[in-house]
Parts: C-alpha cells; sequence; structure tokens
C-alpha cells in the first residue's frame, strides 16, 4: 500500500519523534507513504471564513499533488487533517472558492476536490484493517488501561468530517482494544483542550485540559492517548500526572519496534 | 346542431343598470344556433325558472345559456330546471355576466359588449356539449381501520354504533397501542388504563366489530365504496379460539431473555407472551425470533402445559380477503431514535432515558412496578432534568424533525408534576425553548406545575450530558439568567421527537393517498377536510395526519367515523360526472397520465383491437374509473396524444370559449 | 383635434374553479374594477390548461393571457397547480426564448379569498399588455415578414 | 466497423436468433443512407453499410417491428440507445421482440458542410483517422474531419450506451457537451433579435412532417396534428401562425421525453435548426428542475409528470440577472 | 462602516443566516469558553441579526472562542454561531493596527515544547 503522505510543520520540528515512529509503524504494516515533495505548511486551523482563499492554497496544493498521485494524502496531526479535509470539501461543494482557487492556481486540469485524505487513524481503519494490526501485535498491552481523547478536530463538523459518530466516536477505542489494551471511554473525550489560547492564556488551557483528565480519570484511565500535538502539549502541561502520549507510541510499542 | 335558448337575467338593477340586456339578448339571439332569446328581471325566481322549462320545451330547445350571476351561485337551480324541462342538465351553460362584468365595469357600452362576448363563449361551448350522466356504484357496508390504538378504536366503536361492521387490522398482538404504555393523562392526571382498557373490552364485546391482531394488510384494490383488501394473519403459534389466555405458558417458558418491547426493553419476557394483562384479545404469542421450539425443535413446554391446546408450531401466516365501501387509517406514531443525539449521552448511560421509558418506569404494570427508579442502579433518582424538543423543529438537513411535536410541552408537565408530588425531595428541572400549552386546561396546568409542585423551568437547551461517577452532568445555559448550568443529576429524560410509524409509507403507496415529507399522511384540504384523504373512502384518523395528543386523537377519530357512516349510508355513490376519459384508439399505452394522477383513477389494460387492416392487435391502454376521478384533468395535459380529455371541459369545448372570446 | 383611438388589448383569463375563479366573483362582489379586456375562461383546476389553449389564443388575436390558479399547496386537487406551475414555467420561457414579448403571459396564483389581489391583478396585466401594443409577433411569424 | 457489424447481422441472421436485420442501405446518393430491413444473410452481405452517413436514429422503427412475428436486431449506436430506452419507459416497444447490437459511433458527418466548402461533384468519401479523403469528378481533396461533423455530433452528448443486449466495440463515456452553447447565444440576444432569428427560421417551414415522422418521441398511435377531433389538426402551412404553432406544440408534446438526438434537424429539407426549440426546453429543465436526461434512467420521473413544492415559479424565469 | 453595511460584511464572510435561529440558547449551553465569555454565543447570533454589532467587537469574547465547532454541531438548526464570531473578529482584525497577536509578542509566550501548531493557528486567528 502507498500513500501520499503530509507531516505537517510540528511533525517536522517539535514532534520529529512523532514523524519518525509514525513512519517506522506504518513500514512495519506494509504500508509506503511517500512524503509530498515541496508540501507547505496548512496554517493550523481551518480558515472558516467564506472570503479567504490565499489561506486555503497549501492546503489545495496538497490534495492536488495527491490528486495526480492517485492514492489518498494521510496525516498524522490532526489539525493538518482538519484542514485538508475541510478546504477539500469546500473544492468539492462551494462553487465560488473552487472558481477562485482554480483561477488562482491555474492548474493544467481544474481542482474539483477529487482528492482523498485520510488520517493515520482512518488509514487503519479503513485500509490496514484493526484486526490486520491485531494480528501484527508482538507485545500486546494487555490489562493497561487507556483512555483516547479526540478532541475537536478529528470529530467536528460532523458531516464535513465523516470520520466518526461526531458524539459518540469509538475508532480510537477500536485502535486501543486491537493493541490489547482495555480502551476507557468518558465523557470529555471530545470536549475542547483549550486549543491555541495556550499562547495566550494558560491559565484558560489548564481549566479545559485538567477536567478532560479528571473526566478520564474518573472512568478509570491510566493513560491517555491523542492525536493532535497541540493537544498533547495542553494536556501534559495542566499540571495533571496522568500520562499523555501519542497514539502512534502506543502503536510503535505493541508493535515491538524498539 | 344544437338548439340553443339564451336567457338574460337583470338581476333586478345588480345587471340591468350596467349592462343593457335587451341588446345583449338580442345580439346573441343572432348567434348560429339560437333559436330563441329573452330577458327578465329574475331568472332564478319561480317564474324565471318556468319561463326557462317552458322554452325548452316550446323550442325543443337541446341546449341552453344563462346570461347571469356566477355559475357558483344558480348553476345548480338552472341545471334542475332544465332537467325538469327533459334535458340534460349538462347541456347548461352559464355566462356570469354579474360578478365578471356589470359589477366590476362602470361604463355601460363596454359592459355590454363584454356581456354579449361572454354570452358567445358559453353559447360556442354549449355547442360542443353532451349529455352527461354521473355514474353510480354501489357501497359495501363495511368499514376497515388500520391500527387499533385509541385513535382506531375511537373510530372503530362510533362506526360500529351507527350499525356498520368494522374490521379492526393491528400489527401487534394486542390493541391498545401507545395509549397503553402510558401512565396519566393530562391534564387531568387520570389514569390512561382505566379509561382505555373499557374501550378496549367495548371493541372486544361488539359485534359488529372484528380484530384481525398480529395482522399486516398486504393489498389493496378497488376504489371508494369498493376495496378489496388482503388482509396477512401473522402466524403466532397459538389458536386464537383456543387459547383462554390463562398464561400458564407464558410462566412456565424457559426462554426468559426475551426484551420486553411493551416495557421498551426496560426488562425481559418469555418467547411465549402475552403483552399485557388487560391485552384484547387476550391471547398468548409466540415470538419466534427466541422461541427454542421453533429455532431448534426442541422444547414445547408451553405445548404441555397449556390445557387448552392451543399451540400450535406448524401455524403458517393465513391470509384473508375482504372487501370494504371505507378505509381508516389509524396507523399512529412513534418517538425518533435518539442514536444521532448521543450529546445527551443517550446510548452511553442507561439513565438517560426517554419519556416514553419514563412512562413505564412510572406505571404501575411497569417494569419497576410503579416505583421512580433509575435504570443503572435501581436507587431513586434526587435530581431529574427534563429535556425538551430533542429532534423536534430542526432545520432541515439534520436527523431531527422540521415540525413541533406537540404533546411534549405537556407531557413533560405531566412527568415533572408527578414525580413532584409523590417524591418531594427530588428536585425537577425542564430545560425548554418555548413552552407550548394552547388547549382547554393547558396552561394552567403547566403553570401549576411551576407555582404548585416548584418544578424549576429553565429557558434554555441542554448542550451537552456527561456520564460522571454514577451521576449525570448536565450542561446547559439559563437564557433568562445569562449563566451556564452544570447540574449532577441523576436521570435524564429526552422529549424525544415524535414521527409516523414506519408501516405508513408503504401502506400509504398500497392506498394511492398522498403524503408530505414527513411521512405524514395529507389530508383532502388542510382546513376543511381533515379527516380525509385526497384519495375518495380513504380516511385518517389519529397521529398518522399530524402529531396530536389523546384529547384531539379522539376527536379526530370520531369526526372520521362521521365521515365514514356518511359513506356507509348510502347505498350508491354518484360520481363526479365531468371525469376525465381516454379514447382508447388514441390512447398510447405511456403510461404518463397514470403518473400524474392524484387520486390513483387510472389503470393500464391490455386489450384486443381490430385495426383497419383487419388484423388484431393487443394494445396497452389507459382507462379512466369514473368513481375514483375528480376531474382536475391534470391528465388531459399530461397526454401526450390527446387520447385523454375531461367530460364538461373537453379541449374543444375550451378552445371554442377562446375563439369566441377573441374573436 | 385628432383623437387617437386608444388600442384596446384582448385578454383571456383561465381561472381554477375553486379559488381564482372565486377570487373573481369577489372582486365583483367587492365592487372592484378591472377593465373589460379581461374575459374569464372557467377550467376545474390550473393544471388543466393546456399550452394548446394560451397558443390558441394568441393565434386568434389575444394580445395577453393570464393563468390563475389556487396557491401552491392549497390546490383542490392536491398537486394539480405543481404540475400546472411546471408547465407553464417551461412554455412562458420558450415563447420568450422564440422573441415573444414575455410580459404578454403571465401566472398568479389568487385565492378564494383574494378579490383585491384579483383586480389588481388584472389591473397590471391589462395597463402591461396596452402598454406593449398589439401582439403581432405570435399571430403570425410567416406571413407578415 | 462495417464488416464487424455486416459479420454479426449474418451471424444473427443464420443462427435463427433473430428473423430481421435493422440497419443502413445506401439510397440514391451513398451519402444519402436509408434505414433498411434486411431478410437475409445474402441481402445484407450486399447492401449493408456503416460508415460517417449512417446517421438515422434506428430505434423509432422498433415500433412497428415489435408488432410483427419473430425477432428483429437492431444496430443502435450511442445516442439511439437513449431513444430506445425512453421509448421502452413509455411501453411502446415489446422488448422480447428485440435483440439491440450496441455499435460505436465516431460521430456522423453533414454533406451539407462539405458542399458549404464549395466542394462539388463528390464521388466517394474514404475517413483515414481525423481526416477525409474526398474525390470529386474535379480531383480529389483532403478535409478535416471536425469541420465536417453535423452539427449533434460535434456536440455530443454521450458515447456510452444506455443498453444492449450485445456491444461490438469499445464502450464510450458520457461527454461533457457543449450542446446548450447556441442556446445561451440565442438567450443573450434581445427579445427583437430572437424574434427576427426565428422569423427567418420558421418561415422556410414547408410543413412536410419530415421532423416528426422521424422523432423517435413521436410515435403517438395518430397525431394531434393529423386528427380532425383534436381541434388543432392542420396539414397545411395556412396562412396564419401554423407554423410556429406547430412546432411549439410539437415540442412542447416531447418535453422531458426527447433525448436530443437531433434527428429533426438532420432530416429537415429547409435546413431549420429545429434541435435548438428542444434543446430550449433540455437546458431549462436541467438550470430549474435538476439535470435530466431522457431516455437515461427508466425508474426516473419525467420532468412533467413531477414536481416539487419549491419550484420556481414561471415568472421567476426572467427574474435573473435582472 | 456603516452598521448595516458591517452586518452585511459578517454575514457575508461567515455565509451565516442567523434568522434560523430558534433562541434556543443549545450553542451556549455547549461552549467550553461560556465561562471565559462576556458576550456567548447565542447573543453573537441575535446581536449580529439586530445590528448591534460594535459591542461585540470592542469586547475580548472574540479572542475566547476556541473555534472547537461544538456549537456548530449541535445546532438545531444549523446556525453555526462559531462561523458569525469568526467573522466578527475577521472584521476587527482586518482593519490597519488591529491585530490582536503581535509577532514580536510572540517570543516571550512560547516554551520550548510549544507546537509550530498552536503558533501559526494563534496567528492565524488573531492577526491578519
Amino acid at each position: 500500500m502507498v500513500f501520499q503522505y503530509y507531516p505537517g510543520c510540528t511533525l517536522k520540528t517539535r514532534a520529529k519523534e512523532l514523524d519518525r515512529k509514525a513512519r517506522l509503524c506504518a513500514e512495519a504494516l506494509g504500508v509506503q507513504l511517500e512524503e509530498i515533495k515541496d508540501w507547505q505548511c496548512c496554517g493550523g486551523c481551518y480558515p472558516v471564513a467564506k472570503d479567504e482563499i490565499a489561506t486555503k492554497l497549501s492546503a489545495v496544493r496538497a490534495m492536488m499533488a495527491a490528486k495526480d498521485a492517485g492514492t489518498p494524502v494521510v496525516t498524522v496531526c490532526s489539525a493538518c487533517h482538519n484542514v485538508l479535509k475541510r478546504t477539500n470539501h469546500d473544492m468539492q461543494t462551494d462553487e465560488v472558492i473552487r472558481d477562485r482557487v482554480n483561477r488562482y492556481l491555474k492548474p493544467d486540469v481544474p481542482y474539483a476536490g477529487e482528492g482523498e485524505v485520510l488520517h493515520f487513524l482512518e488509514m487503519l481503519r479503513d485500509k490496514v484493517g484493526f484486526d490486520t494490526i491485531r494480528e501484527k501485535v508482538k507485545n500486546p498491552l494487555t490489562g493497561r488501561k487507556i483512555g483516547a481523547y479526540y478532541g475537536c478536530l478529528l470529530l467536528r463538523p460532523g458531516k464535513v468530517m465523516a470520520f466518526d459518530d461526531p458524539e459518540n466516536p469509538s475508532i480510537m477505542e477500536d485502535f486501543i482494544t486491537a493493541l490489547g489494551a482495555e480502551a476507557v471511554r468518558y465523557p470529555y473525550r471530545n470536549e475542547c483542550c483549550g486549543a491555541y489560547l495556550a499562547l495566550e492564556d494558560q491559565a484558560i488551557t489548564k481549566k479545559k485540559s485538567s477536567a478532560v483528565l479528571h473526566s478520564a480519570k474518573c472512568a478509570g484511565a491510566q493513560e491517555v492517548i491523542t492525536a493532535c500535538p497541540l493537544c498533547l502539549y495542553n494536556l501534559q502541561k495542566c499540571g495533571d500526572d496522568l500520562p499523555v502520549v501519542y497514539f502512534t507510541e502506543l502503536l510503535f510499542e505493541a508493535l515491538g519496534l524498539e | 346542431m344544437q338548439r340553443i335558448g339564451v336567457f338574460v337575467c337583470w338581476c333586478g338593477s345588480n345587471i340591468a343598470a350596467t349592462v343593457d340586456v335587451k341588446a345583449v339578448a338580442e345580439a346573441l339571439g343572432k348567434e348560429p344556433g339560437v333559436v330563441y332569446f329573452e330577458d327578465y328581471q329574475y331568472m332564478c325566481s319561480e317564474e324565471g325558472q318556468n319561463k326557462i322549462k317552458n322554452a325548452i320545451r316550446d323550442y325543443k330547445l337541446t341546449g341552453a345559456v344563462i346570461c347571469s350571476c356566477s355559475p357558483r351561485m344558480h348553476e345548480n337551480t338552472f341545471r334542475k330546471a332544465a332537467a325538469a324541462a327533459g334535458i340534460n342538465s349538462f347541456m347548461v351553460e352559464i355566462a356570469n355576466i354579474r360578478e365578471q362584468c356589470s359589477w366590476i365595469h362602470k361604463d355601460k357600452v363596454s359592459a355590454t359588449e363584454k356581456a354579449i362576448i361572454l354570452g358567445r363563449a358559453a353559447i360556442a361551448k354549449v355547442h360542443l356539449n353532451a349529455p352527461l350522466t354521473a355514474g353510480e356504484s354501489p357501497v359495501v357496508k363495511r368499514a376497515l381501520v388500520i391500527g387499533g390504538g385509541i385513535a382506531g378504536i375511537q373510530t372503530a366503536l362510533d362506526i360500529a354504533d351507527a350499525g356498520f361492521e368494522v374490521d379492526i387490522v393491528e400489527k401487534k398482538p394486542t390493541i391498545g397501542g401507545k395509549m397503553s404504555q402510558i401512565d396519566k393523562t393530562f391534564p387531568t392526571l387520570d389514569c390512561a388504563a382505566c379509561i382505555l382498557t373499557p374501550k378496549m373490552v367495548d371493541v372486544a364485546q361488539n359485534e359488529k366489530i372484528r380484530i384481525f391482531s398480529y395482522s399486516e394488510v398486504d393489498a389493496v384494490k378497488g376504489f371508494v365504496g369498493n376495496f378489496k383488501v388482503s388482509i396477512r394473519r401473522k402466524a403466532r403459534f397459538v389458536d386464537e379460539v383456543k387459547c383462554t389466555g390463562c398464561g400458564l405458558c407464558t410462566e412456565k417458558c424457559p426462554q426468559k431473555k426475551v426484551p420486553n418491547e411493551f416495557n421498551l426493553g426496560l426488562d425481559q419476557r418469555r418467547a411465549i407472551y402475552i403483552p399485557f394483562a388487560q391485552a384484547v384479545p387476550k391471547v398468548a404469542t409466540i415470538d419466534a425470533d427466541y422461541c427454542t421450539m421453533l429455532k431448534t425443535g426442541k422444547c414445547g413446554v408451553c405445548s404441555k402445559v397449556c390445557a387448552a391446546g392451543a399451540i400450535d408450531y406448524k401455524q403458517k401466516d393465513t391470509f384473508v380477503e375482504e372487501e370494504y365501501g371505507a378505509i381508516v387509517v389509524a396507523t399512529g406514531f412513534n418517538p425518533i431514535e435518539l442514536k444521532k443525539y448521543d450529546e445527551f449521552a443517550y446510548s452511553q448511560s442507561p439513565d438517560v432515558i426517554t419519556s416514553l421509558e419514563f412512562e413505564r418506569i412510572t406505571n404501575a404494570a411497569g417494569p419497576t412496578g410503579g416505583t421512580l427508579l433509575r435504570p443503572s442502579d435501581g436507587t431513586h433518582p434526587k435530581k431529574i432534568v427534563f429535556v425538551q424538543c430533542v429532534g423536534s423543529r430542526e432545520d432541515g438537513g439534520g436527523c431531527g424533525k422540521t415540525y413541533c411535536s406537540k404533546i411534549c410541552c405537556m407531557y413533560t408537565a405531566k412527568h415533572a408534576m408527578l414525580t413532584r408530588e409523590k417524591y418531594p425531595d427530588t428536585e425537577v428541572y425542564v430545560f425548554y425553548i418555548d413552552v407550548r400549552t394552547p388547549g382547554k386546561s393547558f396552561d394552567e396546568f403547566y403553570r401549576r406545575a411551576v407555582e404548585e409542585y416548584g418544578v424549576h423551568y429553565v429557558k434554555g437547551m441542554v448542550g451537552k450530558v456527561s456520564p460522571e461517577n454514577g451521576k449525570l452532568m448536565v450542561r446547559a445555559s439559563d437564557l433568562i439568567e445569562g449563566k451556564q448550568l452544570n447540574i449532577d443529576a441523576d436521570l435524564v429524560v429526552l422529549a424525544a421527537a415524535i414521527e409516523p410509524d414506519q408501516s405508513a409509507r408503504p401502506l400509504a403507496t398500497m392506498l394511492t393517498a398522498s403524503m408530505d415529507t414527513n411521512d405524514f399522511f395529507t389530508e383532502a384540504h388542510p382546513k376543511l377536510r381533515p379527516v380525509e384523504s385526497p384519495t375518495a373512502g380513504i380516511f385518517l384518523s389519529g397521529c398518522c395526519q399530524g402529531p396530536k395528543d389523546i384529547p384531539e386523537t379522539v376527536a379526530q377519530a370520531s369526526a372520521c367515523a362521521a365521515k365514514v357512516i356518511g359513506l356507509l349510508a348510502k347505498d350508491k355513490l354518484t360520481c363526479n360526472a365531468c371525469v376525465a376519459h381516454s379514447s382508447e384508439m388514441l390512447c398510447n399505452g405511456c403510461s404518463t397520465c397514470e403518473k400524474v394522477c392524484p387520486y390513483g383513477a387510472i389503470s393500464y389494460e391490455e386489450k384486443e383491437f381490430r385495426m383497419p387492416d383487419r388484423t388484431t392487435r393487443v394494445r396497452r391502454v389507459a382507462s379512466v374509473n369514473p368513481a375514483v376521478c375528480q376531474g382536475c384533468g391534470a391528465c388531459t395535459v399530461a397526454c401526450p396524444s390527446g387520447a385523454m380529455d375531461l367530460h364538461g371541459f373537453s379541449n374543444r369545448q375550451i378552445m371554442a370559449e377562446v375563439d369566441a372570446i377573441c374573436k | 383635434m385628432q383623437i387617437e383611438e386608444k388600442f384596446e388589448p384582448t385578454i383571456v383569463a383561465f381561472c381554477c374553479n375553486w379559488c381564482s375563479y372565486a377570487g373573481a366573483d369577489l372582486s365583483g362582489t367587492n365592487r372592484l374594477q378591472y377593465p373589460a379586456n379581461v374575459k374569464i375562461i372557467r377550467v376545474p383546476c390550473s393544471c388543466r390548461v393546456n399550452p394548446m389553449f394560451i397558443l390558441r389564443a394568441f393565434q386568434r388575436g389575444a394580445d395577453g393571457v393570464i393563468l390563475c390558479g389556487c396557491h401552491p399547496g392549497d390546490c383542490h386537487y392536491t398537486t394539480g397547480n405543481y404540475y400546472a406551475r411546471r408547465r407553464m414555467t417551461l412554455l412562458f420561457s420558450m415563447l420568450d426564448f422564440l422573441g415573444i414579448e414575455r410580459e404578454r403571459t403571465r401566472v398568479e396564483w389568487v385565492s378564494a379569498a383574494e378579490g383585491a389581489k384579483f383586480a389588481a391583478t388584472m389591473n397590471d396585466f391589462v395597463a402591461t399588455v396596452t402598454r406593449l401594443g398589439k401582439n403581432r409577433r405570435l399571430e403570425d411569424l410567416r406571413c407578415k415578414k | 466497423m462495417q464488416k464487424v457489424i455486416r459479420e454479426k447481422a449474418i451471424e444473427l441472421l443464420r443462427s435463427g436468433k433473430v428473423d430481421r436485420v435493422l440497419g443502413w442501405k445506401e439510397g440514391e446518393f451513398f451519402y444519402d443512407q436509408t434505414p433498411h430491413l434486411f431478410l437475409s444473410p445474402e441481402e445484407v452481405e450486399r447492401t449493408f453499410v456503416y460508415n460517417g452517413f449512417s446517421g438515422a436514429n434506428l430505434s423509432k422503427y422498433l415500433v412497428k417491428e415489435g408488432l410483427k412475428e419473430g425477432v428483429v436486431a437492431v444496430f443502435l449506436k450511442p445516442c439511439d440507445t437513449y431513444s430506445f430506452s425512453q421509448l421502452l419507459k413509455e411501453h411502446r416497444i415489446a422488448r422480447d421482440k428485440i435483440w439491440a447490437v450496441g455499435i460505436p459511433c465516431e460521430g456522423k458527418l453533414d454533406i451539407e458542410l462539405l458542399r458549404k466548402m464549395g466542394i462539388r461533384g463528390i464521388k466517394t468519401i474514404e475517413e483515414k483517422g481525423d481526416e477525409l479523403l474526398v474525390s470529386t469528378i474535379y480531383g480529389e481533396k483532403t478535409v478535416a474531419k471536425k469541420d465536417v461533423l453535423a452539427e449533434r455530433c460535434a456536440n455530443c452528448k454521450s458515447r456510452k450506451h444506455v443498453l444492449y443486449d450485445e456491444l461490438l466495440g469499445e464502450e464510450g463515456e458520457v461527454l461533457d457537451s457543449a450542446r446548450f452553447d447556441q442556446i445561451e447565444k440565442l438567450e443573450q440576444m434581445t427579445s427583437e433579435e430572437r424574434f427576427a432569428f426565428w422569423q427567418n427560421e420558421l418561415s422556410r417551414c414547408i410543413r412536410c412532417n419530415a421532423c416528426r415522422n422521424v422523432c423517435p418521441a413521436c410515435t403517438c398511435e395518430k397525431c394531434v396534428f393529423d386528427n380532425a377531433d383534436s381541434g388543432i389538426a392542420s396539414k397545411a402551412p395556412a396562412s396564419s401562425f401554423e407554423e410556429q404553432n406547430f412546432h411549439i406544440i410539437r415540442a412542447f408534446h416531447v418535453v422531458g421525453r426527447c433525448t436530443d438526438c437531433g434527428e429533426c434537424s438532420r432530416v429537415c429539407p429547409q435546413g431549420i435548426p429545429l434541435h435548438l426549440i428542444n434543446r430550449k426546453f433540455i437546458k431549462d429543465i436541467n438550470a430549474f428542475y435538476g439535470a435530466y436526461q431522457a431516455g437515461e434512467n427508466p425508474d426516473e420521473r419525467a420532468p412533467l409528470t413531477n414536481y416539487s413544492t419549491e419550484d420556481m415559479e414561471p415568472g421567476d424565469v426572467f427574474k435573473k440577472g435582472e | 462602516m456603516e452598521q448595516k453595511n458591517l452586518k452585511e460584511e459578517i454575514l457575508r464572510i461567515s455565509g451565516v443566516n442567523p434568522r434560523k435561529c430558534m433562541k434556543c440558547g443549545k450553542c451556549s449551553g455547549t461552549c467550553p469558553s461560556y465561562e471565559e465569555m462576556d458576550f456567548h454565543p447565542h447573543q453573537f447570533v441575535y446581536m449580529v441579526e439586530s445590528g448591534d454589532i460594535e459591542p461585540l467587537m470592542a469586547s475580548g469574547s472574540l479572542y475566547r472562542c476556541l473555534t472547537c465547532f461544538a456549537c456548530v454541531e449541535r445546532c438545531p438548526r444549523q446556525v453555526e454561531p462559531a462561523k458569525l464570531i469568526e467573522a466578527v473578529r475577521l472584521t476587527v482584525i482586518r482593519q490597519q493596527g488591529q491585530n490582536h497577536l503581535k509577532p514580536d509578542q510572540l517570543p516571550g509566550m512560547l516554551d520550548e515544547d510549544m507546537p509550530q501548531q498552536a503558533l501559526v493557528s494563534a496567528m492565524r486567528k488573531f492577526a491578519k
């Protein structure tokens, strides 16, 4: 299996480990990730305004590269995933945006959202299959109670992301179970961690993030996984002692890659 | 060539003041085919009518044109007069020279000129008129009621009371419907079972009523007065006649793990069961999905314990064919699925329940014996949050309904009030968007909940429910106070939107009855014919037509019965004379007309025709059922070959009027 | 002094029996004036009006044709005016495409209670068609070139 | 392709699978082909043709053929299958009497376009890829095929067959056609200009009825124009505005049923672009009620036998851009 | 900008139709930033609708919306309040010199673990 790979800025700097482990895991599962040439930063958050085009271009370029390569784009970072998927949805459905972007980029063939975006987790579920993962697990995480933290970006808006049930998702729980651990469901798993307010006012992000971890703890989680570097940062910084790791770390460990 | 008489009415001065009636009469007298003309002060008077009758006889008229007031006023009067004089009543045409001429014009010259033109158009039309006879069809004096809830029960009882036979088809093992699951009824708080079960017994004992329980309508043919219906009686593996309803089998059956749908899955029943104590008919039914005997052939306990020998594992579905004059749809409603509303954690916590589940929990015959207990741990909830409008009043595109479900405000007030009455230590919050209480004693009822029972009504919607440490954390906004609330509730009750029963859509197709986009049956007229479907002979009772509470349902059910009785009381139905008809020689058999007919009046048949070259050919041709056609004419325009035409308003008649006006 | 003869257009109005014909009656009952140029033909439903009738009217010398029916959703026969609406939309668009003045055709929904609307509609329509003058284009395309 | 088709026709006749074959045969001139019913393999061998001038849509003939005993094989180009499917939807053809063979089409030629180039005395035309080798009594000439394509083929909507019993050659695709461009051009004219355009076109009509007779949607048992009782019967160009009345009524009768096969314009001896009238209806339907292609989907409700409560009002047609 | 134009501009940028709102308050009932805001999501909707926009533009609430889209997801009328808040914010920061976040402030805000993502997205939300 070959996919185009969009690492995103965070994975190239602060979170190089995430990038490395994601690639190694993919390799172990027989997936080849080809990094998109000359990819540019997605901007970190989807530009909601209907009249902004410039801020959508880098995402469109990535999607066009994927269309040309004929395979879906895989992202590990849920922010990139959110931006790419929603921008692509705009290209599919919003005539004005599509028209303006195409006039700006002037591709040989106008782009209308033909490319496909997959989050690494979606790739695991829909392309690799959790059953395959279950078979390939060398170190089952038996006995560990793990809570999944989805946050906002993976799930919302539900109709556009079409990732999972936005109010009662299960993909990360299935992932945890496939690795042999026990998945702990808790109500705050789709509540916001405080996001980019971390820059301005860490008191707020601390409040939001500790509420999430408190909820996970109450439900019996001993550790928490996430799919977003910013969530990871906020959760780790909120002062709670519950360990929070990136989901690929867990996969890396279970596949016995170190 | 017709012999036409023209009669110009003065209507006192109403017409004569602005229209020169003599000039009109004389001008029209010169039209081809007109052999007689006359003007008179009041054509509609006894004397005026006699003038028409006499002229018809004396001048051997074949048609008459009356220049007078609107046909909506006196067309019938003049038609009757013509018929009395021996010509077909459809040989009369009216030229409306009052409402559409003298009353709207001031200038006598142009008004007179216009009156002459209108008269000419009417004459041109009469030239092409042909005698019409309205057809008749017999009426089978029996009604079918589909659905045995309170709507169906009330309609059936009322029809039977008038002396007509009624059959009720109910898909569940017992009649009773949703009302049998309800605990108390608003606004009087009398017990639902106490007022419903006597009616169910009345149905069972009424000689005019037959109940086909555990049955479904399989096919419908025919038309008003003459429906032929095939009813599937599903195998219940118990002989209805032999079974005494003693219930021994339902106690001895070893398969105990069947979710009890009557209690909405809150407890379990056996594989052989009687839904509830007052079921009608009180007969056991085997659930084939769970019965060990039916699945594996090993068990047979119920058969062994049945003293009446009523168990029959080999029973098969059977079909009953019956004829009916009228069909009543009373298929009712269901609360919507709440899977898509997991911000309220309905599928994540057993303590988040629907209002109907709350009814069962508070019902003395329910799974908790009427004690209010949490489904998760059986403890008594100290704080209850009611959430209104779950899935109602949504914008299209979501999974919810665009309409207001109408009953939720009132039953929630009831639930809140009853909870506070029985358990004064329980705090009750109701989150509402609007409290809608139009109805007799309804708002007073809601105010009592607030003022006397201390229910906290909060204006604002709940945003999220989080199950945490055995509690349900409810986050909501209080829009009046302008703050966000966090309530640690023990029980959350969701007022789920209601929707028509799933069986309604396929049934509507069978009946050719129209439905709206929400799958509610449409009424023949939203204000003036609210209990009839546009399809003749199909009547609507209860929630299949739209959300309504019990008092409204019963009122509509009785209204529906009155309409049915009115139909069944006739020996013959006089059909509309101005119906569509298809020329078989011109028909292409393309089915276009059939698609636009709102009444399902057009059908197709293969017919053998002798062709001009003496060969025979089988052709597919349309035929219109005159008993069903209402004469709108949609088919006549849809027909590409011009085979379809309308009696009384034929293509040539209308074009003759056009020509006369444009001359 | 020379008096120029005023052009008096011929207008055919098709009215459905249940709403618009009753609306026209009501405007009479209320003595609301509209020009005598309008001549009404009663049809059971707006869906009874065949495009042929409209063409026929123009061909025989009508200067404007208007179709009135129940408001969408209120049709006596439930769905008739919905079909009429599609048919007339396409027909009028076609007549315009062929170069016929679009103002000569109109569809208006008039209920049995809207006597005032009926009169106002007719006043407006007659004024519009009078301004356009005699219908020449639709009457003949071939001979009067 | 002609060779493959002839072989198929012969095979079908020899095997007894079909009793007759509907195809094309040369008429007085080689470019003037007519539909023909072939009864024997020998006849096929001798006279069956399929080339750039086999333009006739054979589907209409199946209405009559379906009434006869035995099975008829018919060769259908992609656009012809839309008509075939539409006729089946209208119950006009006995399906079991028909053996439909889908054949590919690279676009048909319009001899008038060659003549307009000033090429006269044409003896033969040979297709060589994108070019045509035209030999005339004055010598040989090479012209680009695209310059001689019939309008309907230059704006071909689909090279995909809707249905067939068997297919010869490769299946094509539904194309992104520019067929509405000319309609748009007309729409942008002023009302007076449009009137002048149509007056010029329609005044040439001689009421020969060729358009009606060839139209696969005009299969009525008896045409309203021939029916004395219809009130609009007319057979000759009368002194009023009959032509336009005829063409509007005819177009309205086929609204939502016309597949835009373009036969009406092909056969018009006066060269009136009649397809534009039908195509205007198709364009309007697509714009007002959502894309609809007659003959494409047998289960879809046609636009005029359907409605939505949200449909636009007739007056709204002219509100756009004003 | 004039009051009316301002409203039109906001509606254009957001693509939101505030008239669809039935004032149920579910957006505010679900908002995780509710406590940090002076004006809450439902108030944004009706204040924009009534043209009362300046108080919103002056409010710090603009910079407390997390764009978590919980209100958008849960709104029964598909009003999408978060898009309105974003549009109001944009009308502020698109004016010259109105950037809420300035690049020279950044170094003081960062720590070594702070992911790039936080930086880029905050800049995108709060500056033009």
